[in-house]
């Protein structure tokens, strides 16, 4: 039984801490939430430099070659320090799918530009208010052109590409198409936590190409999705466990009536049940991990439950964040916010806690593994 | 068990709605009330608003519960409480005189001399001068009477250093309440000396802050060398804190609740929201949750009504009103939550324009961490509600009997 | 505005409370519940004499002719003492049912020996495991004869008749049936809360005589639901209030670490929060006494949300009775499990929580009142 | 990252398999082994108990951590696990050694004499002679050091009255741990001291204490002058404390949860029950509420996978093992109070006969409420996480500093 990141893996987890402590503090969140910069470029480029965008590319496509858990490290640290990049879209969805399902000729014309972090990616499949919704996608595709609308689309303002769902001949199917290319529209829109940036996206006649087998799109989106989740999992544990350790410091060094705010059973008691919740996320985000690493069976379940308690005990986390720093809690000026807004905002982009527990049982009535 | 006025009642609430169609436009929908936490601050509606102030006082209806000697109506509380709900019926600019006439005035009835009622009380009442209350600072929130504020005697004034904080309108209020610190040797509640302050004395500079919802609706207020008159003093030298108590007593308890309409608003959302090809409303999770907020609110608005009955019965409605923040605050923030959740990635926007009801539930989401923490955090409220409604023996204190000074008021330094 | 009981009502409550004080401490249910005594006989033949099963039945029939908000400040008391009679299924259905829809003849027969205890009604709804499905009922009566089985039924083993839902030739109607006449076998079942008994009750032409017009069933069955549903709140708020006055003087009156365990936060916010919820089912529960007494349009959502508030409140402060009582509070000398089964059997013989959830949400869309 | 043995452990758990498949019979799907609060005091089953043992320690399987000078194998913890998780497959007579193995054998080797080693832990060893624990009394449940029953020297004895509660086996035991106090004069930690106390000894009632599940796991033990020699005196004469928390950090951690097939047995009750013409569990509602049980629990098994492998890796699990115990029972009570609701009115009954899955819902409902109380409530596991695992500061002590007898136990009398 080793059920446990190696000593490597926690040495590349701590070289991420470190270089996020350094090149990522708040302020660099807050400086995006603040202003028009959709991401902070420069901590963009300098993950590249670490190597991160293309931890599991291989090395003959220019990446590390690392496998899952060392990214899962790095998606820990990311999400305790907020880093607002494109992250998430253009790693655990953009470059996963090409991964997963692109040609030879796919391979070698996006990852090494993925891995140099010279393109960002993100994944199109959302159209509107509501679930997200695999069988019902409009988006359509014929003679190679990308008609439809994509609403939100996690960065989608600033990725270079997407892939996209869409209906083709063979069925839905994924496809990959550039944003700056002819028949794109698209335009920011205001995001909850605004340094995380969110578009829509009008396609009339854009040229898409084919990403795996025609007609596979609804498999193939729906296990782009469990790898993402088993991934963001960390993010959402990284942002719990910030928030946890803020809120610990606060109220352990701040003083009320005569004693420490963290000795009251009110708080105490409470900060008990966060640290609770956040082990088990992190037991739960473990499991995703090996099983995204070692048995793609066992992934359809794990995904769903490393998503689900991530999930739940950020947000219940940065609410309570917010409530046990009491006024300046609900300052602008304090930190607190950012954490308040990237709860939701992460809890949302994959679909809701409630879509993946729906998920979830369908999937133990398939036939739990072991 | 009737839900109607009584006659009285019925007849109070003729004579107002008459005086109120005379003199007020009723609200139409899609009109709205400023909210509490807003930003209000504006030249124009701060002078709408005196002039509605005057014209209510020149016709009877500014302070009703006052007593007629201060220029009052002597109005019952259940009286009041009709009048308020009529008045929420019409367009009226934003009332900026809650503080004032709610809290300050009575406690200067209560505490003041007769000086120093005729110098503030009518003036107040006629809504000429606006007031704010200073109690806050960043030390001394939940823990109120922890307050490091400082006034020290120079022969006829007092000199006050120090900052306030969470103070509601100090950039266009013309008197403030102060509590401050007179003593630091002595135990802490019994060192506090409470005064009345100009807001434009030299040395007092107000800050607004931002809150995380962006707006404005509280301010820092900074006291260097600010100096009062002893004239302005309230209390007896170290006395304030009684006089406080005064003063947070006749902080309005929170009646009614409304808010039943939100609930309605959910389910216009879900509605309107498609999973698996039916109406998210269809699924019996979404039905459950919206069933458990219903139930809810309507619980805490009837609970309003039985509050408004023990006034109309000329009970003083205590400290159980607490119930309805209490309750209410969470509440409102789990709603938000769920609907935005019922956006599915939607959700993660907050852009009016894009979003089904103009994004309003993530700006419910943003703004409602201020109600569970503004006047009194949940766990104050609890609290209040387990010592002063239950009974319940109090939290052992570790700052009684000790001079303030020798209070910790951090880590210990070794 | 006046949101409360009369005084008179009030001194109707009071004299119900020092009642039962005398005559059914703890001790009577505990009896009842270790014992294979169905129900206290004595209390129900006092509680007779106090006019309590005839509260609502007119006088002409041999009642006090009170209205329901009478009844329902009978109905908390009951519920305070846990008194371990059959009332809720004899007075809140079975009178109810004859008062609602009997005619004259069957008012004269069954109501003046309702009102005065002799004779024990029930209501026969529910045929399996699983929540109350009115529409789906498998009883049938054909030739004034009734053939099906119900389960379980309240108080099916010591009740003298039935108000039985079957489908009959005109659709769904109800049904008064002899429950020690022919055609009938009844078995007493384990109760959860043995101080309250539970049957299965086998029908094989027992003689059915209609009960209100044929094929009006449903909307009988569903209106009485309602009816009882109001009352029954006041009968878990009685038991809610009972658990937290208890716990509360329990936690006051003993001392750990030198101070009373009520004085510690983890307990003191707790019973805090417990309070909220019971003053809420109080407000709930008088909105649902209110509309079964002055207007019917909106007992059908009160009727909901006073259930809804009541059972989750009781059953709340029942957990945490146990839990805040420690040790003691797992024993069955001491009285916190004659709740913390009461507030599960109350919970569930009018259907769970869930399934009133989703009953409300369909009448709020129907239309809510003002 | 690997969910397996490393081959050491591997190879350990072939050994134990082995000897088990020799020596016992395995486990068949209906078979279950004795929960930790049943009755199981029946004179066979005791029998059948110490015949185990013996078989067992015959072969060196009995004490497996011991070290080997006292018998034991010096195993490591790791090993011992895998041992009780392949016992566990096999039908074995009840455990009735967990505390005497686990608690007292530890303390005697840590406190005891020579000769008190000597007199005790072979035969505790060989399952002659059985051990019970008496710490807890009626006013000393959370605040166990607050404990009353006295010790009073009389020549070479001492002298014993009071209560213990809560423990388990007291009836069928040959020895017990006791803590009392012999001075009630001095602070509340300093006046105990530690016995080992001979069961059989005139002057001791054992009562058993029926639970509100109707089992019998727990007794009342009642001391009336009965003596012990000072030679089972197990610690300095007030030095008690010190060594029941040695006993107390040799209470064995929960691990490993299992408890993942009860949501299975939940999915196939929900898929049972029919609800507006399908099943239940079509219904969002139920799908909801069963993904997070499942998440839940399945995140308290990989929780204690996370243990394991810390065990695996040589480190000792500390009070971070609070965890399992705090969600799980909540979380059981959750699952419960929902099976029984998704039963609708026969939720109501209790009765095998009637009930899908033998009411066993219904059973854990009233089982459990003990497990989120007995070994640590609730509330003191998030004593010990807050103030343990997190180092927040400690609650404020009514009880510190003064002398036992001045420590107030119940309300003031005037």
């Amino acid at each position: 039984m080793n059920f446990d990141f190696s000593d490597d893996q926690k040495f590349l987890q701590q070289t991420a801490r470190d270089y996020l402590a350094e090149h990522s503090p708040l302020s660099v969140c807050r400086e995006v939430l603040e202003t028009d910069k959709p991401y902070a470029d420069d901590l963009w480029k300098g993950a590249a430099e670490m190597g991160w965008q293309g931890a599991v590319i291989p090395e003959e496509y220019g990446g590390a070659g690392f496998g899952h858990l060392e990214l899962a490290m790095i998606a820990e640290e990311i999400g305790r320090a907020l880093a607002p990049i494109p992250f998430s879209s253009s790693v655990y969805f953009a470059t996963e799918a090409i991964l997963q399902a692109g040609s030879e000729a796919q391979k070698k014309k996006y990852l090494p530009a993925l891995a140099a972090g010279t393109t960002i990616g993100t994944f199109a499949l959302t159209e509107k208010t509501g679930q997200n919704d695999i069988e019902n996608v409009q988006a359509k595709v014929s003679d190679g052109k990308l008609s439809g609308t994509k609403f939100p689309v996690a960065d989608g303002d600033v990725a270079n590409f997407a892939v996209v769902a869409a209906q083709g001949d063979g069925g839905l199917s994924l496809y990959l198409v550039d944003l700056e290319g002819e028949g794109v529209q698209r335009e920011s829109v205001t995001s909850f936590d605004p340094s995380r940036s969110m578009a829509r996206i009008e396609f009339d006649g854009a040229p898409a190409d084919l990403l795996g087998e025609a007609g596979q799109g609804a498999s193939l989106a729906s296990h782009l999705l469990d790898r993402a989740a088993a991934l963001m999992a960390f993010e959402q544990l990284g942002s719990a466990q910030a928030c946890f350790d803020i809120t610990k410091e606060f109220t352990t060094g701040r003083y009320a009536f005569g004693r420490p705010v963290a000795s009251f059973q009110a708080i105490k008691h409470r900060l008990a049940d966060m640290w609770c919740e956040i082990e088990l996320a992190r037991s739960n985000a473990y499991y995703g991990a090996w099983a995204l690493s070692n048995e793609e069976d066992e992934l359809n379940v794990a995904a769903c439950i490393a998503r689900i308690q991530a999930g739940d005990a950020l947000e219940q986390v940065s609410v309570e964040m917010v409530q046990m720093h009491g006024g300046v809690g609900y300052t602008w000026e304090y930190d607190c916010h950012l954490f308040y807004r990237r709860a939701k905002l992460l809890g949302a982009v994959l679909g809701s806690s409630a879509q993946w527990k729906d998920k979830l049982v369908d999937r133990i009535e398939a036939g739990e593994p072991s | 068990m009737d839900f109607n006025d009584t006659p009285e009642e019925a007849a109070f609430r003729a004579k107002a709605r008459t005086w109120l169609d005379a003199n007020a436009e009723t609200m139409k929908p899609g009109d709205f009330s400023a909210g509490p936490l807003d930003e209000r601050d504006d030249p124009a509606s701060i002078q709408s608003a005196k002039k509605w102030q005057q014209k209510k006082a020149d016709d009877g209806w500014a302070c009703l519960t006052w007593p007629k000697e201060y220029g009052g109506q002597g109005a019952t509380s259940i009286q009041n409480v009709i009048w308020n709900q009529e008045e929420a019926r019409y367009k009226t600019p934003p009332n900026i005189y809650g503080i004032g006439l709610g809290m300050c005035g009575p406690t200067i009835m209560t505490h003041g001399t007769d000086a120093q009622r005729e110098r503030w009380l009518p003036e107040m009442r006629m809504g000429q001068k606006v007031w704010c209350q200073l109690f806050s600072e960043p030390s001394a929130g939940s823990d109120l009477a922890g307050l490091r504020s400082t006034a020290v005697r120079d022969g006829d004034d007092w000199v006050i250093n120090g900052q306030k904080i969470w103070t509601t309108g100090a950039q266009f209020c013309d008197w403030g309440i102060l509590v401050v610190r007179s003593d630091a040797t002595v135990a802490k509640h019994s060192g506090l000396t409470y005064f009345v302050v100009d807001m434009h004395s030299p040395g007092i500079e107000v800050r607004p802050i931002t809150q995380i919802n962006g707006g404005q609706g509280f301010n820092e207020v900074f006291f260097t060398d600010v100096r009062i008159p002893d004239a302005q003093r309230l209390s007896e030298i170290g006395n304030g804190w009684a006089v406080a108590i005064t003063t947070l007593m006749n902080e309005r308890a929170s009646i009614g609740g409304g808010g039943g309409s939100s609930v309605h608003e959910l389910i216009e959302l879900a509605r309107g929201i498609e999973v698996d090809g039916q109406s998210a409303l269809e699924q019996s999770s979404v039905r459950e949750k919206i069933a458990t907020f219903y139930t809810r609110t309507k619980g805490l608005k009837l609970t309003g009504y039985r509050t408004l009955s023990a006034i109309s019965q000329g009970k003083t409605p205590g400290p159980e009103s607490s119930l309805g923040k209490l309750v209410g605050g969470r509440l409102t923030q789990e709603m938000a939550a769920f609907a935005m959740d019922l956006q599915g990635p939607a959700g993660a926007l907050n852009d009016p324009s894009q979003l089904p009801q103009a994004a309003e539930w993530q700006d419910r989401y943003l703004s409602i961490p201020g109600l569970r923490i503004a006047g009194g955090t949940d766990e104050i409220l609890r609290n209040i509600i387990s010592e002063r409604v239950l009974g319940l023996p109090p939290e052992a204190r570790a700052d009684k009997g000790i001079a303030f000074k020798d209070i910790p008021t951090g880590p210990p330094s070794n």
